[in-house]
């Protein structure tokens, strides 16, 4: 069946539902050239290259987006860690308390952002510990664990458990199989990952306004510009650069996971 | 003669599944030992306990005449070639291959000149720089093969390694893996649930039943004096005859093994009917109905085939007819 | 040939012994790799809940807004006055519109992606899903206020084509409607909807992925119509992906409190009550109490996903 | 503990304000009431921005802060859950020059003891769309309160829009005190039972004219030019803004009156800033502020002579044109407490807050 | 005889893949049809060209006469019993095989007992409640069986269906497939790999290779007769002479088969050299060298087995050497 034609209704549905998710996008990018600041008025009057010059003048961007760069990465790399080690024991083994485990990695994303904003908050002011980076990068991490430790189980559960023990068997120590066997076939899973809770990490707003104090993440700093906007247009810049850049990513993370995804479908 | 590898009364129980059980085995060096049965008789599981990957619930499992029980799975002189290969997939055949040697620690060339040697070996130079996923099934499993014997390892073991392969390239590997037996000298440890793959090729034999050791000989003993009903029907399809048939016919109580290949027509021979027959190339299987019990009959090429639902008359050696021991199967 | 003895004496290294340590203590194997994540999750995360939780057991002083730490249920018996009731209720229902909308808007979109894109196709389909899921949430929510505002771009389109009369006949449903789209439940709704569209489809597609083609042949084969195959086999097979992709969007509507600011009637919702109990008027215990609601609601969801298999697709 | 001397400034200061109170130039270069500070006593000055009186207190409860520009239905709150200190005025050396009318305003100074310096106060402004009204400004309340048909012929409904805060059921008191004398309202933040009952009746079929709640100053200031709206209750901040824009928008203080803020800086008891906050003090009464602020804030200075002193962009028909002489027409933002003065028993604030949210949620 | 099935020059191209390549091909009602095939030589991609899954993109496959070019898989009157089996892992034995009737909109009651009868033709009843995961792969098998029988189908199209399944079971299968068929008098349409399994089982055999039919005929035939090098070497394992030796044996120049078992030990005949030997169980297989030609030998059981290396003499019957057609394989 596989063969046959996608009818039209279908097409057409596809087409909309395409459609309706790029429209309000592209609408970001007309008005990062509006020449309208105050407002944002339709159709644009006019339009300018100038936000972007601005944009990379201004200092606060600049902070935000390094900021937003560093917890990201941070916590993804947590993130990473911390999703792989939970993938590789639910995976390997049936002890106690597994499904309680897998039910636990689940939670913080299953629940409302704001509670495990409100949660981590109140439990910090519990303990008296001032917001900080790592503040930030602990609510962060918590919910991008559950991105990596979904890709890394599925990819843990193709790739064959004979595959380690066939290393083993040619005289691999643990450590070593896990150097040149199981990091190597579960790479491209981690990267898949690791890209998705990287960029979960860098658009939240709703868990950072409670673990951020003071310091502006990138969409605090958004939030912050929209709500009370000086040159609405920068944000509008800002968003659309940060799309730009990441394309590039996004596909070579699908290429790159789908052709290994062959590679390892193989251990039947 | 020393021995390679010894059970003594090794267990392996998961739950109140006894995937092997209180089983005694020992395997000669330089031996070519096949283990046959059928699905899930722990066959799997006996290799798994020699290799390390499980560690016997009672007995233990020696090598070399040492206690293995707390030897880790790396540090053991045995190689295994996987049933389903679990070749690396992120490794290039050459990479594969030579991957022990590079744990080991030999250097780059001096490895890859030992893995260019053991393709060879196995009949695939030439394949040293393609990824596992562009081999076909019989491909990988003669890399899976390289892989293992370039650790020049004391006992290979093998898992079913022919089974995914299709009857032309399965008989062609039958022949080779033997011969590369012979000619490295390891001792092999062959599992299949094949019997004719265990009978053409190993020197023993042991026929595993419900994680226990039915019956440990040489090929010729497993197929013509089965210990068990369970043996004489598992190996070669063999007719079992009933305790009271066989009174009947020789006085004797006891079950008796009947090897369709023994039975022949024979004009004075016991009355049978046709009830199915089926051409199989070199014979023709006759099923034949005696007195309400069914037997094969394999009537060699050349000889006329009875027609359907005929009455024919059959006979067969006095000493074709082989007694067991009464044992459950 | 190498004389590797059994069980060699020879000095090894640290991390050879190690490793026999790991792998003669298997449990000690997995106890290393299960402690790091559950110290995390289970000490930061979970003790932070029920630090939560636990002071929706207290009360608060009305007055000075300081938090009286002494146990009462005074603070559960406001959370079912019938305004707090409203406002659960109204984001449940809100909730449930969007999964079921996004299930409805998504599934062709993954249906497609899954079983007809082929190459370059694929890709496409497969950006074209990541890369709003890239793109800031805020600005997002941003440029919908602009779509739907009274005299934002919809409002414009209409006029255009002069089929502003459709769109003010719509604004005079009751519920529905309102003086614009972006003080109107609608709008609320379709923004929400917008914007959690991706978390429904990536799941969706990848279970539509698993289904084997063989299962539709097969059914095909049996005499099934297209359309019997889709409610017979497809949509069973693919449930445990939509029932994940109803997991993000259901709670994700749930404690989203920064749309409904933007886009909606003032009406709050379960976030909003959270966020402004907690944030604003600092009543930490009716915010935790608050909290509560939606930690049940999505408790029992979770508890039917698992029950299909929801998880294994997450 | 109250400080006696001001030493050296710690490097910074942190500050919770409302939106639009302190600018150091980044939205209209000429409003700058930092640089100048932060130059002179090198105090970094870090701004929290708070859309809420609750929301002000509730960053004050969670702390981190120095100063906090409190409007009076958060002040006394914060007095009576000791989140702020006594001031020691003596190191004020520009107290004196504070407006007779503040220094000792009972949002501030409790028991004898002053809690902060007055900031600047206002009234809460009917803003109007000039062509919907042609041009002749509304006179009551009514036309946020009650449906009717504008001046244009259109119905109000849908196009007026209402503050997002409990705080707003005060305005539907001083309306009531206005219009049903017979309820006997004395001040519009003391209600007993039957007059708040009436209170949220009122404001009950005000939800039915709004569409959208204003709780930020600039989404209200989008929602007057994207939404079509015609009338609200505002601040004068967003009717300069506005007008900067030249939006067709006006603003009035009707006949009933309206309720205002008088706002306080006050200190945080744990600041770890006291004598860059004691320095912000002073610099708010001495310097340009007062005066600039009031221009772009459309609000009145606590220094009355900010208004014509030329110390900033303010004159005296500025000040005047803000409602600096309406002082007594203006009730002033305070915390409804159960034990009122004007009588026995009052609603007290907590039943403000939740109630409200029902009435927006329609109940 | 009505014809069930027609292939008229039927092609399947996948770019410049021939799947199938100008295939004729007529199947008759009622008869067992074995396609048999090494893998990749089209076989899978003809049962779907049937079923309807593909369409040629040449020619035109006619289903009881009737072109079925426009026929959605759905409304043909064909049932695929598929080679993964294709089970729906949602529902549960009976809900499987009554799945055909469901959409036919027959009753629950009715359709359910019609499920418990096609199930105890199978040998499964009792399973009906469980879910196909909880089967092993026979009892799968024979879910897809049942649930392909159920509709009674006028073509039933089996894709190696054994495939997956242990001798054993594979040869009890073989007769209850082979007795349903004959009971039911349903046409079938059977691929396989294994020659064994479509020698006994089929009336006719297509052999493919490469997307086209080498041979089509009844077993004896393409075992006896075998048109091709390619069709001797594959059914049965055939020895195939070179055109040079069989000149020289008989003058005429052309390729030759020559059976395995056709061999036999003549003093007389020509010497040869054993290379290697297999023990099989009812016979045992010599590898011989004549002349530097290998040649396969089965010896069976009883005559004497010569040791290896030692020199033999062989000869065989002149009518055994069958000449073929000169065609590439
Ligand atoms: N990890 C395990 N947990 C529980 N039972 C197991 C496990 N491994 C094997 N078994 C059971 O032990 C028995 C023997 O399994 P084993 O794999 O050794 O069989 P086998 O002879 O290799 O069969 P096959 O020919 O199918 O590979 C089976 O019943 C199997 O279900
Ligand atoms: N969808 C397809 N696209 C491209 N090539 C295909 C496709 N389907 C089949 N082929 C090719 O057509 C040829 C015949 O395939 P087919 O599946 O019919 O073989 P088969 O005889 O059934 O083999 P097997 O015994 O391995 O199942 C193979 O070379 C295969 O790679
Ligand atoms: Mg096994
Ligand atoms: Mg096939």
């Amino acid at each position: 069946m596989h063969s046959d034609r996608a009818s039209l209704g279908l097409k057409i549905a596809a087409a909309a539902g395409l459609l309706f998710m790029h429209l309000p996008i592209l609408l970001i990018f007309v008005y990062a050239f509006t020449t309208e600041d105050k407002s944002y008025q339709w159709p644009p009057p006019g339009y300018t290259l100038k936000w972007f010059s601005v944009t990379w003048e201004r200092p606060d961007v600049w902070e935000a987006l390094s900021l937003s760069l560093r917890v990201a990465a941070i916590s993804t790399v947590v993130a990473l860690v911390l999703g792989t080690l939970c993938a590789a024991a639910v995976s390997r083994t049936r002890f106690f308390g597994r499904e309680a485990i897998s039910l636990l990695v689940i939670l913080p994303i299953a629940l409302p952002g704001i509670i495990t904003g409100i949660s981590l908050r109140s439990a910090f002011n519990l303990a008296d510990i001032p917001f900080s980076f790592w503040t930030i990068v602990l609510g962060h991490a918590t919910f991008c664990v559950v991105v990596v430790y979904n890709n890394a189980v599925a990819r843990f559960r193709r790739t064959s458990g004979s595959l380690v023990e066939a290393s083993m068997d040619l005289g691999a120590n643990m450590f070593q199989t896990f150097r040149h066997v199981i990091l190597p076939n579960i790479a491209t899973a981690l990267l898949a990952g690791g890209m998705l809770a990287f960029a979960l990490s860098f658009d939240e707003v709703i868990v950072t306004t409670f673990t951020a104090g003071q310091q502006q993440t990138l969409p605090i700093w958004m939030l912050e510009e929209l709500v009370r906007p000086r040159q609405r247009p920068v944000t509008n810049v800002v968003a659309m650069v940060v799309v730009l850049v990441t394309f590039l990513p996004i596909l070579g993370a699908y290429y790159l996971t789908r052709g290994t995804e062959m590679v390892a479908g193989q251990g039947k | 003669m020393t021995t390679a590898i010894a059970f003594r009364q090794v267990s392996r129980h998961y739950g109140t599944v006894r995937a092997v059980d209180a089983v005694d085995l020992e395997i000669a060096e330089g031996e070519f030992f096949a283990m046959l049965g059928p699905s899930g008789s722990g066959k799997t599981t006996c290799l798994r306990l020699i290799a390390g990957f499980e560690r016997p619930t009672a007995g233990e499992v020696e090598i070399f005449d040492k206690p293995s029980g707390a030897v880790p799975p790396y540090r053991r002189p045995v190689n295994t070639v996987f049933q389903d290969y679990a070749l690396f997939p992120h490794l290039n055949v050459r990479d594969n291959v030579a991957y022990g040697l590079m744990i080991a620690g030999v250097a780059r060339a001096e490895r890859h000149r030992a893995a260019e040697e053991a393709l060879s070996m196995v009949a695939l130079p030439g394949y040293a720089a393609r990824k596992p996923a562009a081999l076909s099934g019989g491909q990988r499993q003669r890399v899976a093969l390289a892989r293992a014997l370039v650790n020049k390892p004391k006992v290979l073991l093998l898992d079913e390694p022919l089974g995914a392969l299709d009857l032309k390239l399965r008989e062609q590997m039958q022949v080779e893996l033997k011969s590369l037996q012979r000619q490295l000298g390891i001792t092999f440890v062959f599992v299949t649930h094949d019997q004719s793959e265990a009978l053409s090729m190993a020197d023993r034999v042991a026929v595993f039943n419900e994680g226990q050791i039915q019956q440990i000989g040489c090929p010729q003993d497993i197929y013509d004096r089965p210990n068990t009903p369970f043996v004489a029907d598992f190996v070669g399809s063999s007719n079992v005859l009933p305790p009271e048939m066989v009174e009947r016919l020789t006085g004797k109580r006891a079950s008796a093994s009947l090897r369709p290949e023994a039975l022949r027509l024979q004009a004075d021979g016991y009355a049978a009917q046709v009830i199915e027959k089926a051409f199989l190339g070199a014979v023709t299987r006759l099923t034949l109905d005696i007195d309400g019990q069914k037997l094969a009959m394999l009537l060699p090429k050349g000889e006329e085939v009875p027609e359907k639902a005929a009455t024919v008359h059959i006979g067969w050696d006095e000493d074709a007819l082989h007694l067991m021991e009464q044992r459950d199967a | 040939m190498p004389e590797v003895a059994v069980s060699s004496p020879a000095s090894r290294g640290l991390s050879d012994r190690l490793s026999d340590l790991l792998w003669s203590r298997q449990g000690l194997l997995i106890l290393l790799l299960i402690l790091p994540p559950a110290l995390w999750l289970g000490i930061i995360y979970l003790g932070a809940l029920f630090a939560l939780l636990a002071q929706s057991f207290f009360s608060i002083d009305p007055f000075s807004g300081l938090i009286n730490y002494e146990f009462t249920l005074r603070t559960y018996g406001e959370l079912f006055r019938a305004a707090n009731l409203d406002i659960i209720v109204r984001t449940v229902l809100m909730a449930g519109c969007v999964t079921i909308a996004a299930m409805i808007v998504g599934f062709p979109v993954a249906y497609y992606a899954a079983r007809y894109a082929r190459g370059k196709w694929k890709a496409l389909f497969y950006l074209g899903v990541m890369l709003p899921l890239w793109s800031s949430y805020l600005v997002k929510v941003y440029s919908w206020k602009l779509i739907l505002a009274k005299e934002g771009i919809l409002s414009w389109l209409f006029e255009t084509l002069h089929l502003s009369w459709l769109l003010d006949a719509y604004l005079l449903l009751p519920v529905v409607g309102g003086n614009s789209l972006s003080v109107s439940w609608t709008g609320t709704f379709l923004v929400f909807l917008y914007v959690w569209l991706p978390f429904m489809i990536l799941p969706t597609q990848a279970a539509l992925e698993r289904v084997p083609p063989s299962m539709l042949e097969a059914s095909g084969d049996l005499g099934a119509r297209p359309g019997q195959t889709f409610r017979h086999v497809l949509l069973p097979l693919a449930l445990p992906g939509i029932v994940a992709g109803s997991i993000f969007t259901f709670s994700l509507t749930l404690g989203d409190y920064i749309i409904p600011q933007i886009v909606g009637t003032s009406a709050r919702m379960i976030g909003q009550a959270v966020y402004q109990f907690q944030g604003t008027a600092g009543n930490i215990p009716l915010a935790a109490a608050f909290a509560v609601v939606p930690i049940l609601i999505m408790g029992v969801y979770l508890y039917i996903a698992k029950r299909m298999g929801a998880f294994n697709a997450l | 503990e109250m400080l006696t001397a001001i030493g050296e400034g710690e490097g910074q200061l942190n500050i919770v304000a409302w939106p639009g109170y302190i600018e150091r130039g980044e939205t209209a270069a000429e409003f700058d009431w930092v640089t100048g500070f932060e130059e002179k006593t090198s105090c970094k000055v870090n701004v929290k921005t708070a859309n809420t009186s609750d929301e002000m207190v509730a960053l004050m409860n969670e702390g981190g802060f120095d100063l906090v520009t409190a409007s009076g239905d958060a002040s006394l709150r914060m007095v009576a859950g000791k989140r702020v200190q006594p001031v020691n005025t003596a190191l004020i050396p520009s107290w004196d020059t504070l407006d007779d009318r503040l220094k000792e305003a009972p949002w501030h100074y409790v028991d004898g003891t002053h809690y902060g310096v007055p900031y600047m106060w206002g009234p809460n402004v009917l803003m109007y769309n000039t062509e919907v009204f042609s041009d002749s400004a509304p006179t009551s309340w009514n036309v946020v309160f009650e449906a009717m048909n504008l001046p244009d012929g259109q119905p109000n409904k849908g196009r007026v829009q209402a503050y997002d805060g409990p705080i707003h059921i005060a305005d539907a008191a001083l309306y009531l005190m206005a219009h049903k004398p017979e309820l006997g309202i004395t001040s519009p933040y003391e209600l007993n039972q039957e007059q708040y009952d009436a209170a949220l009746d009122l404001l009950r079929e005000q939800r039915k004219l709004v569409s959208r709640y204003w709780h930020d100053a600039f989404i209200q200031i989008d929602d007057f030019k994207n939404e079509g709206m015609a009338a609200s209750g505002s601040w004068p901040f967003q009717v300069n803004l506005l007008q900067g824009d030249n939006a067709p928008i006006a603003s009035v203080i009707p006949e009933e009156g309206a309720t205002g803020w008088a706002d306080t800086t006050m200190m945080h008891v744990d600041a770890r800033n006291p004598n860059c906050a004691y320095m912000w003090m002073e610099h708010t009464l001495s310097s340009n502020l007062m005066s600039d602020l009031s221009v772009w804030f459309g609000a009145n200075p606590a220094v009355p002579a900010a208004c014509s002193d030329g110390r900033g962009m303010q004159t005296a028909e500025g000040c005047t044109k803000n409602g600096f002489d309406d002082f007594d027409r203006i009730s002033f933002w305070q915390t409804p407490v159960s034990q009122c003065e004007s009588q026995g028993e009052c609603v007290p604030y907590y039943r403000w807050v939740s109630d409200y949210i029902g009435v927006i949620g329609g109940r």
